[in-house]
Formats: C-alpha cells, structure tokens, sequence
C-alpha cells in the first residue's frame, strides 16, 4: 500500500532528517555560546562564580545588621526622603508625558499609509531608532555638563529614549490601524491632522495607553538610575548612602524601600488599568 | 458640466483607467458597471483626488480638477462627497459626530481638537439623518449600526458636505438585498430632491438598470458601453463582463427573490 | 599557599581607558613576579573597589584614605596598607581646597553664610570626610547639615563635577583636591583643577580659593590581608622597587610626577578612621 | 425638521464632549506647568552654560596641540591633547610650530601668529585688534592692554591672562606660556606619533613599499592601529563585546530559569495558590529592584567584571520573564491541549506537544526583544561594575575633557544597539515565521 | 458492547447531561442531534474522559470506563479517539507529527518528548493521510492547511490511536458544505471499511439522518429522541429543538443544493 505514496514517505522523512539537523546545529550552537560565553565572563570577572555563591548575602546582611538597631529611625528618613521621591516620580512622569506626545506625532509620520510624507518614512524611522538606541545615561551626563545637576536632565534624557522606544511600538500599532476610516475622511478634504484626530486615535488609543503605562514604569526605574550620576531624585540620595556604606545603611534602606514600594506600586497600578483597557477594548 | 477627457491611471506595467473620455451636461444619476479589476474604483478615486491620475483632464463646471492643490483641492473634495463600499466611518465615534464630519474641509484642525463643531451643524447633521430615517440613531457609535445604517450615515456625510457631486463606489456590495434597496433608494432621492449628479460603481447590472439614468460599462480600463439602461441588453453585458455564452445575469444579482435560500446560506458561510 | 590570579583595582580621576592604559606596565611586572595571570579593574567609583576588597575578590588597590577608613570599618581583617606615594617635595599629603568663583564675591567662609555648598563623592577623603570635618571648625555655627550654616549642601558626585558646577554657579563654592604646590593660577601642580585647566573647561582667573584643609595623608596602596605572605613580600618589593626600576611606570601608575611609594602602616590612618566614624554616627 | 427632543440631546452630548476634549489638555498643561515651576526651568535657562556646550560639540570633532614653555626651564614642548601619548619627540614639532632657539613662533591661522619671547615675554598679533604683549616681570602679568577696556575674550588678573580667539587660545602665567591650536578630525585615531606608519595613506601602507623593515605593512599597521595607545582600539572592541557577553548571557540565562518556574506561576498549571502567589511575588522583587541595584549588591560576592552584570541583568530579566511567561502560558489556548490529552497522552506530553509549541513564538520574541534593549542596559551596568562600553564611556564623560572618545563611543554604542535590534528582529522572523 | 446508564454531570446548579441510558450492540454510526446547550459535547467528553462524570455508569466492552485510571485511563483514551469541532490540531507543527500525536497513548517515552518517533508510525502516519487523500500536505504546517483538510488531519489523528470508538463533535459545524461532505464521507467510510464504532454530534438533521444509522436526539440534558433517521420526522425534530409551528429545516441544512444562490450570497456574507 506504501508503494503508490513512497515519494511522500521520502519527502517527508528528508524535511524531518533537515529539520532535525537545523534544530541540532541550532541546539549546539546555543548551548556552546552560552557555556563559552559564562566560562568568559566568569574568567574575567574578579571573583569566580562558585566562590562567590556563598557570599551573595554578605552585603544585604550587613545592611540589615547595619539598619536592625536603628529601625526606629526608618520612618523619619523615610518622610526626609518622600521629596527626593517624588521629584524622581515627576520626572518619569513628565517625560512618559513628553516623550509620548513626540512618539505620536513621529510614530504617524512614519506609518506607511498614514505618513503625511510618505518619502520620508525611513528618516523618521531612522531618528526613532537612534534615539532608542542611545542609553539615557549618555544624554544625561551631556546635559548635566550643559546645563547643571537637577532633574531636567534626566527629564530631557528619559524623554529623549521615550519618544524612539514608544515610537517603535505605536508605529506596529498604528500599522494594524483600520485605513477605512481615514479614507472616508480623506475623501471629504479635510487635512492630515484631522484624519489622524479622528481616523486613527480613536482606534489606537487604548494600546498607546497602555504601552506609555508601561513605559513610565520602566521610566520610573530609569530616573532613580540616573540620580546615581547626579541627575537628582531618589536615586541620588540611594547611592550617596550605598557608597558610604557601614553607618548609612538605615538610610540606604529607608529609601530602597520607598523606591521599591512606588514600583511595585505603579506596577500593580498601571497592569490593573492595563487589563482594564484590554477587557474593555475588546475587539 | 463634467468633462473627462483621455483620464488615465498607471499602477507600475498594470493600466487600471486607459484614457477614459465621457461628458456629462446636466446633473443625472450615471451607473458604472464592470467586473471586478476593471478600474471603477480607480476612476472615482481620481474624480475624488484619493488617487493622483497618470494623464489626461478632468474638469468640472470649468474647474480643472486634476490641477488643484492644498486648499483648492480640499474644496473640490468637499464639493465631490465619496462613499465607500466599506462605508469608511469612524466606527468608534457616534453616528452624529461621524456624519459631522462631512463639514472637516471647513473646519480647521484646532477646531476639530477641541470637537468645536456650531451648533446649528449639529442641528443640520440630525436633519440629514432624520431624512435618511435614522435620527434616532445619531447618539450610537457607528460600528453598533447594521451595514445599511452605517451605509446611510455614510450618505448623510456625504450629504452634510453639501456636495455637487456624490460619488458613491459599490455603495451596496457589503449589504444584504434589503439594506441594498433601501440605500440605492436614498441615493435616487437625492438625486431627484436635491438635484446632485450621482455616479455610482455598480456591481450588478439589474440595480444599474433600475436606478440609473445612464450607464457606462468598463472592462479592462476602457469604457466600453455607454448609454441609457434600456440599451443594456444581455449582449451587451457580456461583452462588458466578457462572459461566454453560458453567462447568466443572475450570477449578479441582489434583487430580492429567494429569501429562505438566502438566509440559510448566508448563516453558513459567516463562521467560515 | 598557592594563588591562582591576582586582581588589582585601580581608581583615579581619568577616564577608565587611560587608567587601564596606565597601569599595563604595573599588570606586566606582577606577572613577572608572582607568576600568575594578572587583572585589572577599573570600577566607575570607589564603592566597586571597597566591595572588591571586602569581598575578597580585589588584591590589591590604591585607595583615598577614606576608602581604606570605609573599609577598615566595615572589616578590619579585610586588607592592611602597605605603601603611600611619596611627592616630588618628599611630602606624602594634599590638599582640600574649597573654592568659589571670583565674580560671586565670595572670598572666604564667612561670606558662604545662606549659600550653596559642594562636596564630590562621598567616598572621597578630600572631597568629603576631611571638609566635612574640618569645615565646621571653621568657626561656632558652621555645621554641614543642609539649610543651618550654609543654604543647602550637596554631593556633586566627584571632583570634576565640582568644578564644573562651581563654574557655572550652580553651587556657590565646592571642594576638591590639590597637591597645594605650584600657583593657583595654573590650578597647582596636579589635581583637579590643573586638569579641568588643561582641558580649557576653566579660566583659574574666575576663580578664588577659600579655604584650604590640613595636609591630608595620600591613601595607602592596600593588600588583602589574607594573601600569602610571600605573595604580599613580593609585592611590596615590586611596588617599593619601581620608581629605580622603572621611572615611566611610576609615573604612570603614580598618574604624574613622583618619588615612588614607601611603606606605611595601619597606624598613619587612624585619624581618618576616627573622622570617618564620627561621621558614620 | 427632526424632533426638537434629539437636537437637545445631541447639543448636551456636543457640549459634555467639548467639556472633556479640553479638560484633558487642560490637566496635562496643568501638570507641565506644576513641573516646570518644581524644576525651575525658568532659572535653568540661566544657569546653563552654553560656552560649555560649545566646548563639548567643538571637542567632539575636533582636537587641540597645545604649544607650552615652562616659564621656569624654559623648555617648550608640542602635545596633541597635552597628552604625554601625543607628545612630540623632543626637538621636533608640527609645521605650523617654529622652534628658532629663544623665540617660537606659533600660527595659528587666519593671520594669529603667537610669539614666545625670551625673557617669558609672550606677543600676539590678532587681525582687526592689534598686538598684544605681555610678560612676566616679578611674578605678575604685565600687558600692553587697557585694564578698563578689556574685550571679553580677554580675561586678566595680576597672575594670569587667558585669550580666547576663533583661531585660538593662548595663556600666560608664572609657570607657564601656553597656546592651542584647534583642527578638525580624531588626531591619531589610525597611529600615534610613536608608530612608524602615523601620517601614511591607506594606499602607502597596503600597497606601498615596506614602511616598518621589522614587519610587514598590513601587519604592522593592524598591531599599531589595534594597540594605538590613545584610542585603544583593541580594548575599545572587547569592551564592546564584552557588553553584548553581559546582555546575552543576562537574558538568555534569565529565560532558562524563569521558562519552569512560569509553569509554576501559572494559574492553569498550578493549582496552589499561595506557592503562585509567593512565587509572583519574588518576581516582582527581583523585576522591582532595578539591575544597577542589583549590581551593587552583588559586587560584594562576584567583584567587578562581565560576570556581575550579566547576573544582575539575570536576576532583574528573571523577574521580567517570570512574569510574562506565566501570564503567556495562562494565555495558553486549552483546545491544542485537549487535542493531545484526548489521545490518552501524560502530562508531559501535554505540555510538550499542547502547550510548548504555541508559547515558543510568544516567548522567543519577548527574550530576543529583551536581548536587544539589555545590549543598552549593559552599557549602563557595566558604567558602574566596571567592565564593557559602558564603563569607558561614562568614564570618559566625567572626566569631561576627551570628548571625541565619547562620540566615539555613543557612535559604537548606537551602532551596537542598532546591530542587536536588526540581529534580534531577524531571529524572530526566521525562528517564529520561518522554520 | 456500549452501555451506558443514569450518566449524569452536573455543572453547579446545571445539569448538562441529565441521567442519559442507552445501549449499542455492535459497532455502527450514531448521530446525536439537539440544539446548542443541550448537552452533545459534554457527553462526548465524558466518554473520553476529558470531563469527568457526576454519576452514572458507562461500559464498552466490559470495561467500567469512568472509574479507569492511571495506565488504564490513557488505554481507554487511546481506544476512543476524539474529532473536535476547532480540529484541536498542533498549529505550528506539521501534519504528520500531528498525526503521529495519536500514538501518544501508546509510546509516551522520553523519545517522542524530544519529537523523535518510530519510524514504521510515520510510515503508518503517511499511510493513514493518504487513505484520507492529504499526504502531500504532510511536511507542512497544520495551520497552513484548510478548515476542511485540518479535520481529516484530525481524522488521522484518531485513525492513528487505532481506536475501538471515534467520538466527533460537531465535526463539521466549522466547514463550508464542500470540505463538511468531504469530512462526513470519510468518516463514513472509516466505519464502513475498518468497522469502528462512530458516535457524532451534529447540528443538522439532514447531515445525521444521511450518514447515520441510529440518530439520537438531545434536549437540555436528557434523550428526547433515539431511532433511525427515517424515524426522525419533521415534528420529532420540533420537539427536540424546541421549535414552534414556523421551524423550518432547512434553516439547519449544510446540504449542497442551490448552488448559483449560494455562491454569491457567501461571497457577500464573507466580508461583513
Ligand atoms: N494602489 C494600487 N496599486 C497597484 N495596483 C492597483 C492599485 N489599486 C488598484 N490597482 C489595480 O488597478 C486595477 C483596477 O482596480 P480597481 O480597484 O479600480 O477595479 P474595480 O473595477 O474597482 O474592481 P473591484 O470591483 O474589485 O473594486 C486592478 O488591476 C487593480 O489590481
Ligand atoms: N466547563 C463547564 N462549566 C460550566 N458549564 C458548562 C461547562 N461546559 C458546558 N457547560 C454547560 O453545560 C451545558 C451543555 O453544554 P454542551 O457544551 O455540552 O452543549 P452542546 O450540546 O455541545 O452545545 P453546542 O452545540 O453549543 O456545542 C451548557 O448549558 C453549558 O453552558
Ligand atoms: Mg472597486
Ligand atoms: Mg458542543
């Protein structure tokens, strides 16, 4: 009975012969990559992996040891650095802010189908990229050398990094953008402006919502990091008491656990109204 | 009035309009049949500078059409209302707010911001509506009507740009024969009250027939049939959908006839 | 005992690059010496050093003296100093050197009443503990709590930050560190402030010194204390030996002119330690 | 005309919906203004130090030759950057430099010439000013300008007189006379002055005669280029490997161990609850605490280098993973599974061929997207554990002179980046659309 | 050789299946009709044991299938293969492991873990996809395939078990009526040719009455109804879809007739 068939048989038992050497090499190559590349890095580092796994708790143990006695004291620094915190929460804000505005309006532009100048999509693609690419931190230190320590900085730097990260994802959004509707309204002259008012944000505004919410979680963190550079904030604070070390640990603590708590909290806040989008956004 | 002479469109190697010329002297309601590929849609997305034309004149009322630009171009938009088979609203927005929109070549974008429409806009937009039967559908959103509804908020857009011109591009192949009645009715009627030129893209010969004071056939680009609907013959249809001899003219209607038939296949066929 | 590597941390005010660069030479002789493949780390601040040491993962280092307070005090077996710098003037201190800009008419302490003050790193010996401490002896009232004697005090994260947000006036007067040899002018012989004149960032004729610290004692080169005493010898000799062996690198690891490295013990210290305690309370 | 009970409403939802399309901008506005007055933007405008951009774009492309006299030997030397590296060897100097015994005579360009005379005496002549001399005459500065009208390129005291031109910068104190010269490009970014193929074209050296008897061209002006001592070519590699190393090793570690342990936190796939809960919980610690923290924390087992901040982007990516795998596999659609259950499969074959085949391209494309953004947080890891781009860069940055290393490092960075996002965005087309 | 008795699943307060008894003697084609609701899939799930029973007993053959479990469980499972509506296929892997997944009762050894399994069963597997005339299709993706031709993938999936029983649901609610005949004559012929017992549930009456021998009809829970098609009049059928007077059946039928009315009406439903 095979044998009207055996062409099947065959082809079918070279794609699995193929696939399973793809699959193989794939596999080999990996593990090797990964098992070469921790053996590197481990030789580099100055401490071995193995050896340093039993003291992974030194430090948090001696940052415990060093806040036990003085716990009493934790709420008070935690209240002296509630502005410190705040300051770093206004600069994430603001720049998800700004940073998402600019995303909008370049993510538009270089949608294929909705680009107000359809030739230059691959610029804007191409400033989107770079500006993704370069680390906050580079901008940041720039800026402080012009214009000083302080939040601005860091605010410029985060929104800088914002606008080409959200930019990226609102595009793939904006791709998947119905264009019935910005014909219809193409067709009734009105300008580009007004069709993407009112032809495409109404239907991607849920999944900009969301995105930029996630975005000011990780710029939340991203501002704390960026006070370790002078750049303000908690961050600041965090790393004036870290690197000082034995006697400052309690207020090491105080303000990890404030900068922790607002993470967990925005977190938590922004995946709720998240879920909330995507239940009521159904379809 | 309308003068279209040797209207061209190029998509790369592919000729979807080859030098389309007709003349239209007073408002009447033109039909444009064809098969599917044969460059209606096309043309009508010149006449609406959706679509930048390849060669050759279009103009109206001495206006040179195909030569307008920035604020020129977007009120002979405004003059030249469009309607898609798709019926292209905004379907989140509610019916009023969609049928305003007919008046954006006017509005500015900071306006339209801050949905600063006047009030007696808004008053006029519930007319429409109310005399396309469906004002008390105007606080919805769009995308919770049926097709026809949405087709007719789609002509009170239209109607709402005060056009001269309606252009309406298969305005009934997504409707069930119903909705078709209804809509191509509405369409008549304007053009009979307000005396609007009409030209609808038509995919069936009957409807063409039935409501049309004029029809041009097109195949391949080219116009090939052009006259009143009485000299629409069988013959003739063949020739403009290049069917053999076993063409049936029923293959392309939306008449209703067989309704039990209809409604049980059509059940079927969504979950597919 | 055996070793199987030998890390060395290296901190300093120039680029990462330019002190791994420096300290090729240093890596090559240890080589040579121990017999052992050699490392070096150049962490962004001193906190990377300080954990390297405690955790035993860094050998040896040359640290401000209040690193080596820091890491006395978080633990004591951890590593011991072994040799100091020696200047050209045969001295083994610098200085901490408060300063503001010229067109403030701020000339003195007295005048920084209500102002923005500056320190660096709070690791830095100069650019923090010594200030920290000296500054409120200064006179009765002076203390260095943000808002009492002076308007607000902060921490520029190193010494060339100072200077530049001094410059720009951003802060009112900040610290930072000098031999104390040579001009003002020039920004002296070697610190922070030559180097910010040599890279053109500052005119010294826009700037006035205000207040200078005592001699602080040049951090101690350390080792870990646990290393084998042979290794520890061996090491000493290499480093003690250097200058006749090999000016160029001396000068290189010594990042300028110098007379080479001495021994020095625990005991030179103490006194940073105690400041630095006083300030951990 | 339609009911008068419709144009009502309609005008009511028209006026609500006015309301809100104002309301919105009006609160974002609100919150900017709050936070413009909270940075003082305002007085920002005034504190920045634009002269300082200046500096830092004009240094970014170009280099300074500093011509110095040390006032008191009165030797002169020539260094690119004033670095000992780019130091001319003793004697010689560029052309534009003449050393004549007492007197060097510096140009500067456009007409600037710069003397420095015997006597530390220092003339220069600049176009459409005059000349301008000055000496040093009992330690103080002594100068032929009007102490009242001084331009303010000019700035004097008693010790020191600093001027600034277009051409140039020339300084004069006690110690030392000094002039810069300014050019265009990355001086010695090929070869330093100590290579033998330094001002030789690429032509020269790949086809031209042997430059170096010891070694052949191609060799030896790799080995020179790579080991360049000022930009450090080869170090400037590795670091940008080893930044990948930390990001690839980060991210694909993490998703190893956070694949099984979303299987544990997924409400289809466990049903103990409280085990999930404390297992989310430590995903959202190990997320919640940021990288460079974590970094911190383990310098004190692990030290500086690679390692640690592959597992601090390890740990934090573990958190990440954690949480996205298991909420992919709760998404998981139940019919592939039954298919495989109905046939009287085990569980791990349930999972293997029911649930593992519709999660990969789910999770292939959140690693290799997390690969691609981890190459930039290694760059910031490595700034503070020591090792990788990272670290040369921000190092280079606070020192704040070598400006042209740090665009030569945001040049890589970006270029790096971008390499990981077209490499990551070709993976997940090949593995997930393709295979 | 089938008995069940008093088989009963309580979902809370629902009962979904409301102690069902019947009997088959030897192997044949059962139809199981009813509307939405009524209980078809949780039945067919219960014999699988993909759900588990409230009470009742169910035999084949002897063997006390609800209380098996372990080894025996996943015996009694690959004995009784299941054809669900969606496919329930393996999207992203291709046709014949698919097919291969039916030996899984059997071989679940570390080997087929890794995808590595025996080659007479691929053989076999390529075999089974030609009787139901789909081995070309075999190296490709199961998702690339059509509705039609992933449920005979499915249908070989169950043909791999070598099962004593295929259970369908609703095996064809979710083709168009080509790829739906297609599938029903396979099924057909399964039994016909290897004698396999073939419980399915359908939606139409005209389906289970044409390839059924016994048809039984469900209404919330409970056997309404349970003969063979001729039995199954138009007022029997009333009764168990709880129609009125005006139920009409064709509104149910998948069957191939009108075909020119169908045609044009699908292709007007699709893009709705
Ligand atoms: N944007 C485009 N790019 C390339 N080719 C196009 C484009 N739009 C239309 N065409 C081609 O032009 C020809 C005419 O298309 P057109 O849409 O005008 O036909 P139609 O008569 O409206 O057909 P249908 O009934 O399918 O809508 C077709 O061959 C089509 O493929
Ligand atoms: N997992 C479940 N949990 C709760 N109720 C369920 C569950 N599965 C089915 N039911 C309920 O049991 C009843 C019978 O459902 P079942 O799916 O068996 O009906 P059916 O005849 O297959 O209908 P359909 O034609 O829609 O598939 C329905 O009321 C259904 O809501
Ligand atoms: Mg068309
Ligand atoms: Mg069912």
């Amino acid at each position: 009975m095979a044998h009207p068939t055996t062409h099947h048989h065959d082809s079918y038992f070279d794609l699995v012969r193929r696939k399973r050497l793809y699959g193989g090499v794939m596999l080999v190559i990996f593990v090797l990559l990964l098992a070469s590349g921790f053996r590197l890095a481990d030789a580099r580092n100055a401490g071995g992996f193995w050896d340093g796994l039993p003291k992974v708790f030194d430090f948090p143990a001696d940052v415990v040891r060093d806040t036990a006695p003085k716990l009493d004291q934790l709420p008070g620094h935690m209240l002296h650095f509630l502005p410190s915190l705040i300051e770093t929460i206004n600069i994430a804000a603001t720049a998800t802010l700004i940073g998402a505005l600019l995303a909008i309006v370049l993510s538009l532009l270089s949608t294929r189908g909705l680009a107000r100048w359809p030739r230059l999509i691959g610029l804007f693609r191409r400033m989107m990229d770079i500006m993704r690419a370069v680390p906050e931190i580079v901008i940041a230190l720039v800026l402080i050398f012009v214009l000083g320590g302080g939040p601005v900085p860091a605010m410029i730097a985060i929104a800088f990094h914002t606008v080409g990260a959200l930019g990226k994802l609102f595009s793939e959004v904006n791709e998947n953008a119905d264009l019935k509707p910005v014909e219809g309204l193409a067709s009734v002259g009105s300008r580009w402006g007004q069709q993407m008012w009112l032809g495409v944000v109404p239907q991607v505004l849920p999944n900009w919502f969301s995105y930029a919410l996630l975005r000011f979680e990780i710029n939340v963190r991203a501002s704390a990091i960026l006070g370790f550079v002078g750049a303000g904030g908690i961050g600041y604070e965090l790393k004036n008491a870290m690197s000082w070390g034995q006697g400052r640990f309690d207020e090491a603590a105080a303000i990890f656990i404030l900068l922790f708590g607002s993470i967990v909290l925005f977190d938590q806040l922004s995946s709720h109204v998240r879920n909330g989008l995507a239940h009521k956004g159904g379809h | 009035m309308l003068v279209v002479e040797e209207l061209t469109k190029r998509f790369g190697a592919n000729t979807a309009v080859d030098a389309v010329s007709f003349t239209v002297d007073q408002p009447m309601m033109i039909g444009i049949i064809g098969r599917s590929g044969a460059g209606k849609s096309t043309f009508l997305r010149m006449m609406n500078r959706l679509t930048e034309a390849s060669s050759g004149m279009l103009a109206f009322e001495g206006r040179d059409v195909l030569g307008l630009s920035g604020r020129a171009r977007r009120a002979w938009q405004s003059d030249c209302a469009m309607i898609f088979q798709q019926f292209n609203l905004v379907p989140r927005m509610d019916v009023v707010s969609n049928v305003l929109h007919g008046t954006l070549g006017r509005r500015s974008t900071l306006a339209t911001l801050f949905n600063l429409f006047p009030r007696e806009d808004i008053h006029r937009a519930i007319d429409i509506l109310d005399r396309l039967g469906i004002a008390e559908h105007g606080p919805k959103r769009a995308e919770a009507l049926s097709g026809g509804q949405q087709q007719r908020v789609a002509i009170a857009r239209a109607l709402m740009q005060d056009p001269k011109i309606i252009l309406a591009d298969e305005p009934i192949a997504s409707l069930d024969p119903m909705n078709a009645q209804t809509v191509m009715e509405a369409l008549r009627r304007i053009h009979e009250e307000d005396g609007r030129m009409v030209i609808a893209n038509l995919h069936t010969l009957d409807t063409a027939r039935r409501y049309c004071d004029r029809v041009i056939g097109m195949r391949d680009g080219r116009i090939v049939f052009d006259g009143t609907p009485e000299q629409l013959t069988t013959g003739v249809a063949r020739d403009i959908y290049g069917a053999g001899a076993d063409f049936s003219e029923e293959a392309t209607s939306t008449e209703i006839r067989d309704h039990a038939a209809r409604t049980h296949t059509a059940s079927m066929a969504a979950p597919a | 005992q055996d070793i199987a590597g030998f890390n060395i941390g290296i901190l300093g005010g120039e680029n990462a690059q330019d002190r791994l660069a420096n300290h090729e030479c240093l890596k090559t002789y240890t080589e040579e010496a121990l017999g052992v493949p050699v490392k070096l780390f150049a962490p962004a601040d001193y906190n990377g050093v300080i954990q390297g040491l405690l955790g035993g993962t860094i050998d040896m280092a040359w640290l401000g003296a209040s690193g080596y307070a820091a890491t006395y005090l978080a633990d004591p077996e951890a590593v011991e100093p072994v040799l100091v710098k020696i200047n050209m003037d045969g001295s083994r201190g610098y200085y901490s050197i408060g300063f503001a800009r010229i067109d403030s008419g701020i000339a003195s302490l007295d005048d920084m009443e209500g102002k923005a003050f500056g320190f660096g790193d709070p690791n830095s010996t100069s650019g923090y503990l010594i200030p920290a401490i000296e500054i409120p002896q200064y006179k009765d009232g002076v203390t260095m709590a943000p808002g009492e004697y002076f308007g607000d005090v902060v921490f520029t994260g190193g010494h060339e930050q100072t200077i530049v947000a001094v410059n720009n006036g951003d802060i009112d007067a900040g610290v930072t560190w000098a031999d104390g040899q040579g001009a003002w002018e020039d920004g002296y012989n070697s610190g922070a402030l030559r180097k910010a004149v040599d890279a053109g960032l500052i005119d010294m004729n826009d700037l006035v010194e205000i207040w200078r610290s005592k001699e602080i004692p040049e951090g101690p080169v350390v080792l870990r204390k646990s290393l084998p005493a042979d290794v520890k010898a061996k090491m000493i000799a290499l480093v003690d030996g250097m200058y006749d062996a090999d000016p160029e690198c001396t000068y290189n690891i010594s990042a300028g002119e110098s007379l080479g490295f001495d021994p020095i013990d625990h005991e030179a210290y103490l006194s940073i330690i105690a400041a630095r305690q006083s300030q951990s309370e | 005309m339609a009911d008068a009970a419709l144009y009502a409403d309609a005008d009511r939802r028209f006026a609500r919906k006015r309301v809100i399309a104002i309301a919105i901008p009006a609160a974002i506005l609100a919150y900017l203004v709050y936070v413009f007055l909270a940075f003082d933007i305002s007085g920002l405008a005034s504190r920045a130090r634009w002269d300082n951009g200046a500096i830092l774009l004009s240094d970014t492309w170009s280099h300074k030759v500093h011509v110095t006299r040390d006032n008191r030997a009165g030797s002169v030397s020539v260094a690119i950057e004033g670095e000992k590296k780019g130091t001319y060897p003793e004697g010689t100097a560029p052309d534009w430099v003449a050393l004549d015994g007492e007197t060097t005579v510096i140009e500067l360009g456009d007409g600037h010439i710069v003397r420095f005379l015997p006597d530390n005496a220092l003339s220069y002549e600049v176009p459409g000013f005059g000349l301008i001399r000055a000496r040093i005459d009992g330690g103080e500065v002594v100068t032929n300008l009007d102490p009242d009208r001084l331009p303010d390129w000019i700035s004097l005291s008693g010790t020191r007189l600093q001027i600034t031109t277009d051409a140039g910068r020339v300084s004069l104190t006690r110690n030392r006379t000094e002039a810069f010269n300014y050019f265009p490009g990355w001086e010695l970014f090929f070869f330093t002055l100590t290579s033998p193929y330094h001002g030789h074209t690429l032509t020269d050296i790949l086809f031209g005669p042997r430059i170096d008897p010891e070694r052949g061209n191609i060799a030896g002006a790799w080995h020179d280029f790579w080991n360049n001592q000022m930009w450090a070519h080869g170090q400037v590699a590795w670091a940008i490997f080893e930044t990948i190393l930390m990001a690839f090793l980060g991210t694909f570690g993490a998703a190893l161990i956070s694949l099984p342990l979303a299987f544990v936190a997924a409400k289809n796939f466990t049903p103990l609850g409280p085990l999930r809960f404390a297992l989310r919980r430590v995903f959202d610690f190990l997320r919640g605490v940021d990288g460079l923290i974590w970094t911190i924390l383990l310098s004190r087992a692990f030290g500086p280098g690679p390692l640690t901040g592959s597992l601090a982007i390890l740990l934090t990516d573990t958190g990440s993973f954690g949480k996205m795998f298991s909420e992919a596999l709760e998404n998981v659609d139940n019919k592939q599974i039954e298919g495989v259950a109905s046939t009287g499969a085990r569980v791990a074959h349930r999972y293997r061929f029911g649930v593992i085949p519709q999660v990969t391209p789910v999770l292939l494309s959140q690693v290799l997207y997390f690969f691609e953004s981890n190459t930039r947080s290694a760059t910031i890891i490595g700034a503070i554990t020591g090792g990788g781009i990272g670290l040369l860069l921000t190092q280079a940055m606070i020192t704040q002179k070598d400006w042209e290393e740090v665009t030569y490092y945001i040049v890589l960075v970006v270029l790096m980046v971008m390499a990981m996002d077209s490499l990551s965005g070709w993976l997940r087309r090949k593995l997930i659309k393709g295979d």
